[in-house]
């Protein structure tokens, strides 16, 4: 084995490439014309997320989200997505009203952030992780079957719904 | 105990599977091997132009509408023949009254063209057009054996 | 001057064979995986044809049955022009299928060669390989709708309908590998498979499950589905041509293979045993992880000429009444296992 | 070691994307998509969170959280799609004309 020594900062660049890859995938997901393109950028945020998590240290979270989440979720949204036709061109709206109130919204949350944030890095990886597929069984069994119940009751609900013919 | 029969089924079809993985071959190496086709085979037709009476019967036979007749330079109506159309069947040979028209057992003819497949009743008449082979073949005879239901002996 | 060419040489070398570099790119990486993509097709055409009682590929190299068939195929693959139709829509047309073909390699990189030699080694590395696994479907769902084609986006939503039923039993019958060895780490699974026995002996229900769920998922035989050649042409590549659809053929069997190197290091013993000549170097136990993944893929492979081809219907009950139940009997198998080795 | 405070940022960046969003479409699936990214937002939030805390309740509010939400994925889309089997069209301006 043999020691890297990268002249630029890794981890850094991670952080700023994923960065980048979700803000942008979520503004084409709003922008894009074409549904199936914006599932599909819809996925590449679950992803670019799912990054940012492991670089967080908690990469149980990150591997959850990325099978659950982009896996198995958006997989099903692009998936329906494609059995719908192309939206008919909608004739635009005014949308700087939007526009003020998200960017309003983010500006809140970030300042709110900052007020709550004491900002002070803290050294090495949360440890917490390796207790944590035992702590699930032992302590949390019941709310962890109360997950899988839902998740399996909704799955029943929407494939009831989804099969139900239209009467008229 | 559906699916416990359901296993047992398929680790069947996988075994009979297994049981066929020894190469027993049927198919011919084709240009290096050819088979010799038995007697009574329908293969291109031979015509002979001095038996013939003129009669019309192979052209009125024919079900695909391979052969017509064309009139010669001395008059008389003789058969040609269209290989594009023809199936091979062997009606008008059955049907010919004089045994001017004959099967063979060709049966492996490339051409170019089209056009060259149409044998007007000059060309008919001069023979049957031989296979060209790209090297000299090695003839075999297929043979209906007991336990592999197909067997190739050379001649 | 010479000191400068040694010193860059033993780096070079250095840099070659350390994990990261040697494993996605060598062995059982890029390299490893097309010879193996050369062999495994040619295999099954061979296969398929004996078992039909024909020849297969044959007149290219004669000596050799035919062994170079794939590679002459390929170098046509190579030079024949990548055709882009009109009514494609261009960019997701000429990008996904690199991108899919990229995603669907990118679980190797996690499985390790032996003790000592592994790309990533994670106390997660089981579950990071599962959860690549499973973002090969909406890449093909892209695939299949960007080539704007009836039979491609037909095959597109088959794919879409068996992955949303396999993915469920693959990960919980890896799972139950997970909880009869204690561990998500490939490399201590392996550790305890030397010391305990195989994984398919203590769990063989997990490792029928696994199996079928490995041939269920790459479209191999009985469940060959997506890319039916009779009823669709080829699924979601149909509209390809040139090398792109050279990558489009090969991006089954390559998963075909991270897979089955997957199943070996889980149920198989991995790269145990580990004798003589192997452990003069960490990637030599490689070898013997890649005979029995080769094995794994083979018997996928020659299943082609077994199987007819199921209905939609019948493989998504199969995955949803079957395989679903039988994934969550062997979790329970596997948790019975733990107590009757904590009790005794 | 990148400054915690950075990926609180780029939630309330994402989450402003997402309010944008859901007010400016009237699209039912764009306006899904639009809620989808909300809750990544609020996720990339609570993970950054639970990994400056380093308390495992985070966890577990995570999980439920992303299994929660594969959940609601689920019965949204498919009600979309029993609405465009209705009226072959997904506007929600136009829903509230729908009856019977």
């Amino acid at each position: 084995m043999i020691e890297f020594n990268f002249l630029i900062p890794i981890e850094d660049t991670i952080f700023l490439f994923s960065a980048a890859l979700l803000l942008i995938s979520a503004v084409l997901v709003i922008e894009l014309r074409s549904h199936v393109y914006a599932a599909f950028f819809l996925e590449m945020v679950g992803l670019a997320n799912a990054v940012l998590f492991a670089l967080q240290g908690l990469a149980l979270i990150a591997i959850f989200q990325l099978v659950v989440y982009v896996g198995a979720t958006v997989t099903f949204i692009l998936f329906s997505v494609l059995m719908f036709k192309e939206a008919k061109p909608v004739k635009p709206r005014f949308k700087l009203l939007d526009l003020l109130i998200g960017a309003g919204i983010a500006g809140l949350l970030a300042v709110g952030a900052f007020s709550i944030y004491k900002v002070s890095p803290t050294a090495g990886k949360p440890s917490l992780d390796v207790t944590l597929p035992e702590k699930i069984v032992s302590e949390y069994g019941l709310a962890l079957f109360l997950v899988f119940f839902t998740l399996l009751t909704t799955l029943i609900e929407a494939l009831v719904l989804a099969r139900r013919e239209v009467s008229s | 105990m559906g699916l416990l029969t359901n296993l047992v089924d398929h680790l069947k079809a996988i075994g009979t599977g297994l049981k066929y993985l020894i190469p027993r071959r049927l198919t011919l190496m084709y240009p290096e091997y050819v088979e010799k086709l038995p007697e009574g085979y329908r293969g291109y037709l031979r015509y002979d132009n001095e038996k013939c009476i003129h009669c019309s019967l192979c052209a009125r036979i024919c079900p695909a509408n391979a052969i017509k007749m064309y009139r010669g330079g001395d008059k008389k109506l003789r058969p040609g023949i269209n290989y594009t159309r023809c199936i091979f069947c062997g009606f008008c040979a059955d049907i010919c009254p004089t045994g001017a028209l004959e099967y063979t057992t060709i049966q492996d003819i490339a051409y170019e063209k089209l056009e060259d497949q149409v044998y007007p009743p000059e060309k008919f008449a001069k023979g049957v057009p031989q296979p060209v082979y790209p090297e000299k073949p090695i003839f075999i005879i297929a043979k209906v054996d007991e336990e592999r239901g197909l067997k190739y002996d050379r001649v | 001057m010479y000191d400068l060419i040694n010193y860059l040489w033993e780096t070079g070398l250095n840099l070659l064979f350390s994990p990261e570099i040697f494993e996605p790119l060598v062995f059982p990486g890029l390299i490893a995986a097309f010879s193996l993509l050369i062999v495994v097709i040619w295999l099954e055409r061979k296969i398929a044809a004996i078992i039909q009682m024909r020849y297969g590929p044959y007149y290219i190299s004669r000596h050799t049955e035919g062994a170079l068939q794939l590679v002459a195929d390929l170098l046509r693959f190579l030079f024949s022009e990548v055709i882009i139709p009109k009514s494609v829509d261009k960019i997701a047309y000429v990008l996904a299928p690199i991108i899919l073909f990229a995603f669907t390699f990118l679980p190797i990189v996690v499985i390790p060669v032996s003790k000592d030699f592994a790309a990533i080694d994670h106390e997660y590395s089981l579950l990071i390989a599962l959860a690549l696994m499973t973002l090969y479907s909406s890449f093909l769902l892209i695939v299949s709708w960007a080539s704007n084609n009836k039979f491609s986006f037909i095959g597109g939503l088959r794919e879409g309908f068996l992955s949303l039923s396999y993915e469920i039993p693959l990960i919980i019958s890896a799972l139950s590998a997970a909880v009869l060895f204690d561990s998500f780490n490939l490399i201590e699974i392996v550790e305890k498979q030397a010391a305990m026995g195989w994984g398919i002996f203590y769990n063989p229900l997990a490792a029928i499950v696994f199996l079928v769920v490995i041939i269920y998922s790459t479209s191999r035989y009985p469940y060959e589905i997506a890319e039916a050649e009779s009823e669709i042409v080829i699924g979601p590549f149909t509209e390809y041509t040139g090398i792109l659809f050279g990558l489009g053929m090969g991006i089954s069997y390559i998963k075909l293979y991270s897979m089955s190197l997957l199943y070996a290091v889980l149920f198989l013993g991995g790269w145990e045993p580990v004798v003589w000549p192997l452990n003069l170097h960490p990637v030599l136990p490689g070898i013997i992880l890649f005979i029995k993944a080769f094995i794994i893929v083979a018997f996928s492979v020659f299943l082609r000429a077994v199987y007819p081809r199921y209905r939609i219907d019948q493989a998504l009950r199969i995955a949803w009444w079957k395989l679903f139940t039988l994934a969550f009997l062997s979790l329970l198998f596997s948790y019975g296992i733990k107590i009757i080795e904590v009790m005794g | 070691m990148i400054n915690p405070y950075l990926y609180l940022l780029i939630s309330s960046v994402l989450f402003g994307i997402g309010v944008y969003g859901i007010l400016s479409k009237r699209n039912m699936i764009r306006m899904l998509l639009s809620a989808e990214i909300l809750f990544n937002s609020a996720l990339l939030a609570l993970v950054s969170f639970t990994s400056y805390t380093k308390n495992v309740y985070g966890y577990f509010l995570v999980f439920l959280a992303v299994g929660i939400a594969a959940a609601e994925v689920g019965v949204l889309v498919s009600l979309a799609i029993l609405l465009y089997r209705r009226r072959g069209d997904i506007d929600v301006m136009e829903v509230d004309k729908l009856k019977g």
